[in-house]
């Protein structure tokens, strides 16, 4: 069984407008998505700004009221809110911000901010929840000075890893981690990723891993799921995603990642320009009626792709073709 | 399986209290220790604050030592007596009475009433800003509905009104009813900063962490605008020493044997006062401008030491 | 790359800013040529002093605030001497910038086609139906679909990278022989960066412009420029062609950048990481490699007293001498601070 | 647009609803009645019931309030019991006169405080700049009716330059005349009105131009290669001046808070000063009307600027 | 007829004042004829509001409409009157109208003079003169000077009920639009000689004029509002609303001719009219404008101002709460268990004010101990040997040991043993006021008596006198409060039915007294006058009522102005002015 299972997730915002200010249209953040996530994983989840990655995020986490659809946690839905208060489901299911500085309370001092959750979660004494405020610190690699300084006194690498000390604190099971280095350095990236896939052996903790940078994504994930529009449009290994992928808009996102090979470039960019092209061209082929995407369909066990299934099939067939 | 951790660390409670220890000598000051280190340094300011300090005990504990009734007694040959001499080194008014006590009495209630108000006016405020600003939906749909309601209610008329109506009312009621109205501007304030609080992530973060909603309102969103609390109770109160002057003009102030700087200034209200008897307005008109200027200027250091105090880390 | 067509010279340039009345060395003494026709980049980590590299040359500092010191010559012109009149005739006629935040880098009350207009206002005396005419074909060079539309709209209307190019076009305006490009794309999707880097460098074969190229994203750097100036804490440590920078990098801090992004051919392992952090302005070392806290198993004597650039190729300059005998420590990197 | 309009509007009833009976009962409260007191000592009790009677104050609360509300509706706000006259007509007269006055006094305001709150603002920090800041802050904690007390006898009696009393010399004829004495007499409140009233818009205003001095989009217009002045011009004033435009809306609750107070010490006609009058007559028509009228004046104020500033800045779109 | 004693002096000396001022400005120079013709005459109508304009003497309800519609009038505070009175008050021929009473039948006659002309130059008609009753009586009237005498009149009762549509009582002899009316009584008073009595209206309406407008809505139509008509020398020109009013000659005035081309009277704060004197704006305030003892200090010494007043029509009293208003019978009934029931402990709380003291120093003079229930201005009936209540402590303490209220610790207590606290009743009023009131209070410890502010403060009028007119209450056991009165001095307030008794006293005696001031036997003017003498001995005695102080109703006069007289036989106030200057002095 999975460690997690989302089933036809919808999250919309209203739209209110009108004289009487009803609810009009809806903002379809989210519009039915599943997949699930297995222990000890770290599952992707990409697309460009404003597709819905977020909003998953959160609403698996439990910070977004969903429209509709199931979360499914030991056999619980957590979509209602007395179940996750139940389960003490935010104990084993935690968060990992973007923005470092802004997910730290400014005018909190550190051992605080990791101590919030055990004393919500655990109640324990005084001594042993200083004691392992200190260890998570040094899980981190953080010294023990840093229990009694502000957030602000941090880098943002720092800042990062007390995010992550906080979010293991309580030992959980799943962690939602949503743009987590977008906002540092290169150098600071790697040392955050480093460090977040030693936890994860460690703790054997699973990752929602969400992100636009496919180069970080094939770095730390496993499964990958290809989001556009609050629907997703592919869905599998990575191994699927990176080296066979099939729906245009997944070509047209590879294609974009900037390539460190500079005796190549001039091909590589003839190839984005040549997919951008085909995105424009094939939009009806792709896309239903109303310019979202399909529906999943397999093409095999582990890869899923948002089309039409005879369209799904004739792409993976000529996908083969070229790789043998 | 607390042990999993435990397991990962090499620290254990043997280490304890060294590394806290340790820790503590590295502490960094808090909030209220940088502001005040800031005043340390500031020597105007703290000038300021020691005057301003020193004036209210001065006055709270002189009015103790003055019988209200008895100075309020009508003294017929003391009448306006110019200052200087020999009873009432600052004159007395048209029944006598001296005005020295006078302004010590008055300031004490003036300030009282200063006080009780913006303790009044600003919890609520504060409370109601927050409370509104972090529910968005129903609550706050409904908490702004009254705001605007208070909003479009002429509050001198009302208050007027109210202070006709009641029988006997006294510097109590008086700031209640003042009390009544003065939360809005607050409110609004600290409304749109919870607003922009409550979208950060670190709100987010305590959610998830499981903390109830009031607590996170009050432990986790108040403590980041507390130097806009701070800077803004200290002008409200600034501005509340002065507020039953404009009432006490008009008339509907405190009765008039409760001696206050609006009843003091109110001595303005006959032209004749003004040169002739200057000094039984000028000087409690004069306190008010220098009270509300300090305490101004306070405020002001406040901002800047609250302000430094967050901008700290940006420079780090 | 001759530099008899360099067309801009920075010259020595410092610039210090006053922090509690004492000046503080933000970049110190760069020296850079840009050329025709070409994208040179500037790659550093944040906070190494690119953004004030690019002001300085547009002379946008508080002359209270900062220090300024060098030449930055541009076509024979020393900008550093003009006053602010002076200065003005090159800002947006013959330098042109773009800014990281589209949204805040626009007036937000202002209507888009007012907005790119002005520039040509102040550099040119077009007739106001010719202005008309060439905001709408500034908005279709930079790859707006409907130009009328998007010139009447205001900046909130529009997308992360519609405003992009609308900057782009402000820049533009003037066919500008210099444009400083300060991190275009870094709040925008793959997708659009993509899109915004190609009107760039379609601009730049139009007009034969010279672009620097402000990044801290190496895929960028090698997808787009011609040649890379490393920065580190103020200083230039490594300079050349984008072939030289990639396939030969030569000073440390160049190749721990590059080991420490995600490789295909790397997954599982860990990242390259280096140790420490860019130093804040006031604990910049004045004396010795500033990089060399961050690379301690190199010996003191690897390091120059003075650095100074050495030319390794045709082109390619490297800082300091500690580059020579550099390689990693056999366990990757820690990622202990 | 005129939509959100008429919603926002259609929204203010029911608060006008409560506040009409808020009013209402609260000058119901009020002890005494217009009659009460009235030193005629051969008045007849029973002509003083009939009285009561024909004027309405007879009945419980809600049936008087009822009446009141129907007549309402035919913009019938009863008759005032001090002047013996209808309402509408009597606030009519005076509506007029602190209409003016507040509008001279509105128009000063921006006057003297537009200039005031840009040059603070452009020379932040100089000593012009410290100078305006701490007349803000004076005028800031005195207290407004002694303004107005010290100016008119400064003003008015010592130096005799303006009238003292009143809206109008009866002297003057011709609408020349005419309005030259209405304006001679607003001239002195207004200016004192102004004086104060510049206060937070010159802070606001300074702020805002030193937020906007320092914003990416005046850099960027720097980089455009504009000349200083018409930076100033184009971007720092417009961006910065254009949200004061709203508090002209916001304002009209000073104002109206004001008149009550300027119209006492300068026993000028208006809505203020007649109600202060009322209150001690308990001329309940008019206090209800008054209190009324003022609650809607500040609604509309709320409206007016909401509305300005949505026109003023194409981010906001009123809801 | 009996005006005995008319030497009209120009001090009030006698009168119980120690500050003298004339009645009127004797000004020697010479008029300046073009200033008169041409010149304006500036008055300053002291007032804390806006007046109302209510261009009615019978439909106007405050002092300052009167005053400013008054160059519509005669001489002041008689707007379209139809009589002139003697110094008693007394009517006497010579007027607008003659009246004539006829005791046998019962009946008052009044006749127009030839020509009499209102100020549009339209004919006064007997209908002019009925109108007027139709006006205060009428059901839908919103005047407020119906009273319960006017039932006196045959068939007033029915109009008033409105069950007839005439009054059947008022007769024309000679049509509507002749000269004269006969009015049928039930009964004839003493009283209806005089003027300012309750029992015949003394006012023309110009019936023409506003018939058309309802009755119920005169006061606010513009006939009455904007374009009224007066009988006197002077007509209304234009009015700003509130504010003030500017009059020139009426060619139509049938008495002395007026002389100034122009009078503006404009309102002034009451606040700053001292000031507004000072910086020589006026001419004079209103001849029955209020004007307070501190104005006459600021404006006693100016050089271009000479201060002109006489003894006012009122006074300030103290009265005892010692009864209640039955609402049944309608009568004031005395308690005697009532804690102020007590006559030793009224009178000594009476000796023991010292009034002299008190309004010497916050009145200036303009205000003195008072004597009697009735003011000086009445020669005839004021008795100006009473002693009232002098300072004497001796006498208030020997009184309250006699009487038992013993001392006990600081206070007295009552004889029964209880303990006593008094509840005093001030109304809000100036700072001077408010220290007159502190210093009773003081007064009144130290007789031992332990006297509060009732509600721990001065009330506001409102909240007083809605306390006070309670049928029964036990807030305020004493009061401070005034009356100002008619020229027909009938102390009506205190009869035992009157609500405006507001203590509730009513003994027989007094009851007694009250109706023989109005009996038969009062036609006779000095029986009546040793009643009104009577009844003021009376009431000093039992200290029910007890007078405070008199005031003077005083104007600054430029010393431009000439003809500025009060004195009550000077029938022609206003034509009598002229200017001796063209500019203020
Ligand atoms: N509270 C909200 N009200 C209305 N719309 C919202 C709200 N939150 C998000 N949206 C909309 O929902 C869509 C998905 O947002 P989401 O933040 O999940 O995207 P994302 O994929 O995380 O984008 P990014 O990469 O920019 O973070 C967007 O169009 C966004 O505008
Ligand atoms: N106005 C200023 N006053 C003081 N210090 C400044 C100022 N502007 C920049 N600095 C400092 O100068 C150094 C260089 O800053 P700069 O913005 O040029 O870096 P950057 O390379 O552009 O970084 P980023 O990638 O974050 O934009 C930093 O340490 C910064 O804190
Ligand atoms: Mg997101
Ligand atoms: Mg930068």
């Amino acid at each position: 069984m999975s460690l997690i299972e989302i089933h036809n997730l919808k999250v919309h915002y209203p739209i209110r407008s009108g004289f009487w200010n009803r609810v009009t249209d809806s903002v379809k953040a989210v519009d039915g998505i599943s997949f699930n996530i297995e222990a000890g994983e770290t599952y992707g989840l990409v697309g460009e700004s404003g597709s819905g990655k977020s909003t998953t995020g959160k609403s698996v986490v439990g910070l977004e009221k969903v429209t509709s659809g199931q979360i499914i946690y030991q056999g619980q839905d957590i979509t209602q809110p007395a179940n996750r208060r139940r389960l003490h489901y935010n104990r084993d299911v935690q968060m990992i911000f973007q923005d470092s500085l802004s997910s730290l309370n400014p005018r909190k001092r550190i051992e605080d901010i990791i101590a919030e959750p055990l004393r919500n979660f655990e109640h324990l004494s005084k001594d042993d929840e200083k004691l392992r405020v200190l260890q998570l610190l040094d899980i981190v690699g953080l010294d023990a000075d840093a229990l009694y300084k502000y957030p602000h006194q941090f880098s943002g690498g720092q800042r990062q890893r007390i995010g992550v000390a906080r979010a293991v604190a309580t030992n959980p099971k799943l962690i939602i981690a949503d743009e987590p280095v977008s906002a540092l350095d290169l150098s600071v990236q790697a040392q955050v990723l480093n460090f977040m896939k030693r936890i994860q052996q460690e703790f054997g903790i699973s990752y929602l891993f969400i992100s636009h940078d496919l180069g970080v994504v094939r770095h730390m994930c496993n499964n990958i799921a290809i989001m556009h529009k609050g629907r997703l449009v592919e869905l599998g290994t990575r191994d699927d995603i990176y080296h066979h992928p099939l729906h245009i808009y997944t070509k047209r996102l590879l294609a974009a990642i900037p390539e460190t090979n500079v005796n190549q470039r001039a091909a590589h960019r003839a190839t984005r320009q040549a997919v951008e092209q085909a995105y424009q061209d094939q939009q009806a082929r792709y896309y239903d009626a109303d310019g979202a995407p399909f529906p999943l369909v397999a093409v095999s066990p582990t890869h899923f792709v948002a089309l039409p299934a005879d369209f799904a099939q004739s792409l993976a067939h000529a996908e083969q073709e070229v790789q043998a | 399986m607390p042990n999993k951790i435990d397991q990962q660390s090499s620290i254990s409670a043997a280490d304890l209290t060294r590394l806290n220890q340790e820790a503590q000598s590295e502490a960094t000051p808090s909030t209220a220790r940088i502001i005040w280190n800031e005043f340390k340094a500031d020597r105007p300011a703290m000038a300021a604050l020691i005057i301003i300090v020193g004036f209210i005990l001065f006055v709270m504990v002189a009015a103790l030592f003055i019988d209200t009734p008895k100075m309020m007694e009508t003294n017929i040959m003391n009448y306006f007596n110019p200052p200087f001499s020999a009873q009432d080194w600052l004159g007395a008014d048209s029944a006598g009475r001296s005005i020295a006590q006078q302004l010590i009495v008055g300031s004490r209630n003036s300030i009282g009433i200063a006080l009780g108000l913006t303790a009044i006016s600003s919890t609520f405020g504060i409370a109601w800003g927050l409370i509104s600003g972090y529910f968005n939906g129903y609550v706050d749909w409904g908490m702004q509905r009254v705001y605007d309601f208070m909003m479009m209610l002429p509050m001198l008329m009302i208050i007027i009104v109210l202070v006709t109506i009641i029988p006997h009312y006294n510097a109590i009621t008086l700031t209640l009813i003042f009390s009544l109205f003065y939360w809005e501007g607050t409110s609004r304030l600290i409304r749109s900063r919870t607003l922009a609080e409550a979208d950060k992530d670190y709100v987010a973060a305590s959610i998830t962490s499981g903390t109830n909603q009031w607590k996170i309102i009050f432990n986790q969103i108040m403590p980041n605008i507390s130097s806009l609390i701070i800077v803004d109770t200290t002008l409200s109160f600034a501005e509340n020493i002065g507020v039953e002057t404009g009432l006490s003009f008009l008339g509907f102030g405190l009765p008039s044997q409760t001696p206050s700087l609006g009843t003091l200034i109110a001595n303005a209200n006959d032209p004749n006062n003004i040169t002739q008897y200057w000094w039984t307005w000028l000087p409690a008109a004069l306190e008010i401008i220098v009270l509300c200027l300090s305490i101004s200027y306070i405020g002001q250091v406040l901002r800047r030491a609250a302000d430094a105090s967050q901008r700290q880390g940006m420079t780090n | 790359m001759a530099t008899e067509d360099s067309f801009l010279t920075i010259k020595d340039v410092s610039t210090a800013f006053k922090i509690n009345g004492q000046y503080y060395d933000a970049i110190s003494h760069i020296n850079l040529t840009v050329h025709h026709d070409e994208i040179l980049a500037l790659v550093g980590e944040s906070g190494c002093g690119k953004s004030t590299l690019a002001t300085t040359i547009m002379g946008l500092h508080d002359p209270d605030e900062t220090r300024i010191t060098g030449e930055v010559d541009l076509e024979g012109t020393n900008l550093l001497q003009l006053d602010e009149n002076g200065y003005n005739q090159f800002r947006g006629a013959k330098i042109g910038m773009i800014f990281q935040d589209p949204l805040s880098a626009l007036n937000p009350l202002k209507r888009v086609e007012d907005q790119i207009q002005e520039v040509l206002d102040y550099h040119t005396t077009l007739s106001t139906a010719a202005k008309h005419d060439r905001v709408m074909e500034l908005l279709d060079q930079v790859g707006i679909v409907n130009p009328p539309r998007t010139a009447r709209q205001y900046p909130h209307e529009l997308s992360g990278g519609m405003r992009q190019r609308v900057i782009i076009a402000i820049a533009i305006a003037c066919k500008p022989d210099l444009i400083i490009a300060d991190e275009p794309t870094t709040a925008l999707d793959v997708t659009i960066q993509a899109q915004i880097l190609d009107v760039l460098r379609s601009i730049q074969t139009e007009n034969h412009a010279g672009i620097i190229l402000i990044t801290h994203d190496l895929g960028v750097v090698a997808e787009t420029a011609d040649r890379v100036a490393v920065m580190y804490a103020g200083q230039i440590v490594e300079l050349g062609s984008a072939e030289q920078i990639f396939n030969t990098p030569k000073h440390p801090y160049t190749r721990s950048l590059l080991r420490s992004m995600p490789q295909l051919n790397n997954e599982s392992d860990d990242l390259y990481v280096i140790q420490g952090n860019v130093p804040s302005l006031r604990r910049l070392p004045t004396t010795g490699d500033r990089f060399a806290p961050r690379i301690p198993w190199v010996p003191a004597s690897e390091h120059e007293a003075t650095p100074t650039m050495h030319e390794v190729a045709p082109g390619h300059k490297v800082r300091c001498t500690c580059y020579r005998n550099f390689t990693f420590p056999d366990e990757k990197g820690s990622d202990r601070v | 647009m005129w939509k959100t309009i008429l919603r926002r509007i259609l929204i203010m009833i029911p608060e006008v609803i409560i506040l009409s009976i808020l009013v209402f009962l609260l000058a119901k409260a009020m002890p005494g009645d217009p009659f009460t007191g009235s030193i005629n000592p051969k008045a007849d009790p029973a002509q003083i019931a009939h009285l009561m009677k024909i004027n309405g104050l007879d009945g419980p609360w809600y049936s008087q309030y009822w009446n009141w509300v129907v007549h309402l509706f035919h913009g019938n706000l009863g008759n005032s019991y001090q002047y013996q006259e209808p309402v509408t007509r009597l606030i009519a007269g005076r509506a007029t006169n602190t209409l003016w006055l507040a509008l001279f006094t509105m128009l000063l305001t921006y006057a003297i405080a537009l200039p005031m709150g840009v040059f603070a603002g452009r020379h932040e920090g100089k000593l012009p700049d410290t100078i305006i800041r701490f007349y803000t802050y004076v005028t800031y904690c005195i207290p407004f009716f002694v303004i107005l007390v010290v100016g008119i006898w400064i003003f008015g009696y010592v130096l005799g330059w303006f009238p003292t009393t009143g809206s109008i010399s009866i002297t003057a004829s011709g609408w020349l005349n005419t309005i030259g004495s209405r304006f001679y007499h607003i001239l002195l409140p207004g200016i004192l009105g102004a004086l104060f009233s510049t206060v937070n818009i010159v802070q606001y205003l300074r702020s805002e131009v030193i937020d906007a001095k320092h914003s990416d989009y005046v850099r960027t217009a720097r980089a455009k290669g504009g000349p200083t002045k018409d930076i100033y011009r184009h971007h720092i004033f417009r961006n910065s001046l254009l949200p004061i435009a709203a508090f002209a809306g916001y304002s009209i609750t000073g104002l109206l808070n004001g008149s009550i107070f300027t119209e006492t010490v300068f026993s000028y006609p208006g809505m203020g000063l007649l109600f202060i009058n009322s209150i001690s007559y308990r001329d309940y028509t008019v206090i209800t009307a008054l209190v009324l009228i003022y609650g809607i004046l500040n609604l509309l104020g709320t409206l007016l600027s909401d509305i300005i500033l949505s026109l003023v800045d194409p981010r906001i779109r009123i809801q | 007829g009996c005006s005995s004693k008319s030497s009209s002096s120009n001090s009030s000396g006698e009168k119980g004042a120690s500050l003298k001022l004339p009645d009127h400005y004797t000004n020697t120079k010479a008029t300046d004829k073009a200033a008169t013709r041409n010149g304006t005459l500036h008055v300053a109508e002291p007032a804390d509001a806006p007046f109302a304009g209510i261009g009615d003497p019978n439909l106007m309800s405050n002092n300052e409409d009167n005053d400013v519609f008054a160059p519509g009038a005669a001489a002041p505070g008689s707007i379209n009157a139809l009589f002139i009175s003697d110094k008693n008050n007394k009517i006497i021929d010579g007027g607008l109208a003659n009246q004539r009473l006829d005791r046998k039948n019962n009946t008052v006659t009044i006749t127009l003079r030839k020509g009499a002309k209102w100020s549009n130059g339209s004919p006064i008609t007997a209908k002019d003169i009925e109108y007027t009753y139709e006006v205060i009586a009428n059901k839908a009237s919103t005047s407020q000077a119906y009273t319960a005498d006017m039932n006196n009149i045959k068939g007033m009762a029915a109009y008033h009920a409105g069950t007839a549509k005439t009054i059947s009582g008022i007769a024309y002899p000679d049509g509507e639009t002749g000269r004269s009316v006969v009015i049928h009584c039930t009964k004839m008073t003493p009283a209806m000689k005089f003027v300012g009595n309750s029992f015949i209206a003394e006012t023309v309406e110009p019936y023409d004029y506003i018939k058309n407008v309802p009755i119920g809505k005169l006061a606010a139509s513009p006939q009455v509002r904007k374009n009224p008509l007066f009988t006197g020398p002077y007509k209304l020109d234009k009015i700003v609303p509130g504010e003030s009013t500017s009059w020139s000659k009426n060619p139509y005035y049938y008495g002395k001719k007026p002389q100034i081309k122009n009078i503006v009277i404009t309102v002034v704060s009451s606040n700053n009219i001292d000031k507004a004197i000072q910086s020589g704006k006026y001419d004079f305030t209103s001849p029955a404008g209020v004007m307070h003892g501190t104005d006459y200090k600021q404006l006693k010494n100016l050089k271009n101002y000479k201060i002109v007043g006489q003894p006012e029509l009122g006074y300030g009293y103290f009265g005892f709460n010692v009864g209640q208003f039955d609402t049944k019978t309608g009568k004031n009934t005395l308690d005697p268990h009532s804690k102020m029931a007590n006559k030793s402990l009224r009178k000594a709380m009476m000796y023991a004010v010292n009034n002299d003291a008190v309004t010497k120093k916050f009145s200036y003079g303009i205000s003195w101990r008072a004597n009697t229930l009735i003011p000086p201005i009445f020669d005839n009936y004021w008795d100006s040997s009473a002693k009232g209540f002098p300072l004497d402590i001796k006498k208030a303490n020997k009184l309250l040991d006699d009487a038992g209220y013993k001392k006990k610790g600081k206070w007295r207590v009552q004889p029964n043993g209880k303990p006593l606290t008094i509840y005093f009743g001030a109304m809000t009023g100036t700072s001077a006021q408010a220290a007159t009131y502190q210093d009773y209070l003081q007064q009144w410890h130290k007789i031992g008596l332990n006297v509060k502010f009732a509600t721990g403060k001065t009330m506001e009028m409102n909240s007083f006198y809605s306390t006070l007119e309670a049928p029964k209450q036990n807030k305020i056991d004493i009061y401070d409060a005034a009356w100002s009165v008619s020229s027909e001095p009938t102390p009506t307030m205190y009869t035992e039915t009157s609500v405006q008794n507001l203590g509730h006293f009513a003994t027989a005696k007094n009851t007694q007294l009250i109706n023989d001031m109005n009996s038969d036997k009062a036609w006779n003017d000095s029986y009546r006058a040793k009643i009104f003498k009577e009844w003021q001995a009376y009431m000093n005695e039992e200290a029910y009522v007890a007078p405070d102080a008199f005031s003077y109703t005083w104007a600054p006069v430029n010393t431009r102005v000439k003809g500025y007289s009060l004195k009550s036989s000077n029938v022609d106030f206003w034509s009598s002015l002229s200017l001796t200057s063209s500019s203020m002095k």
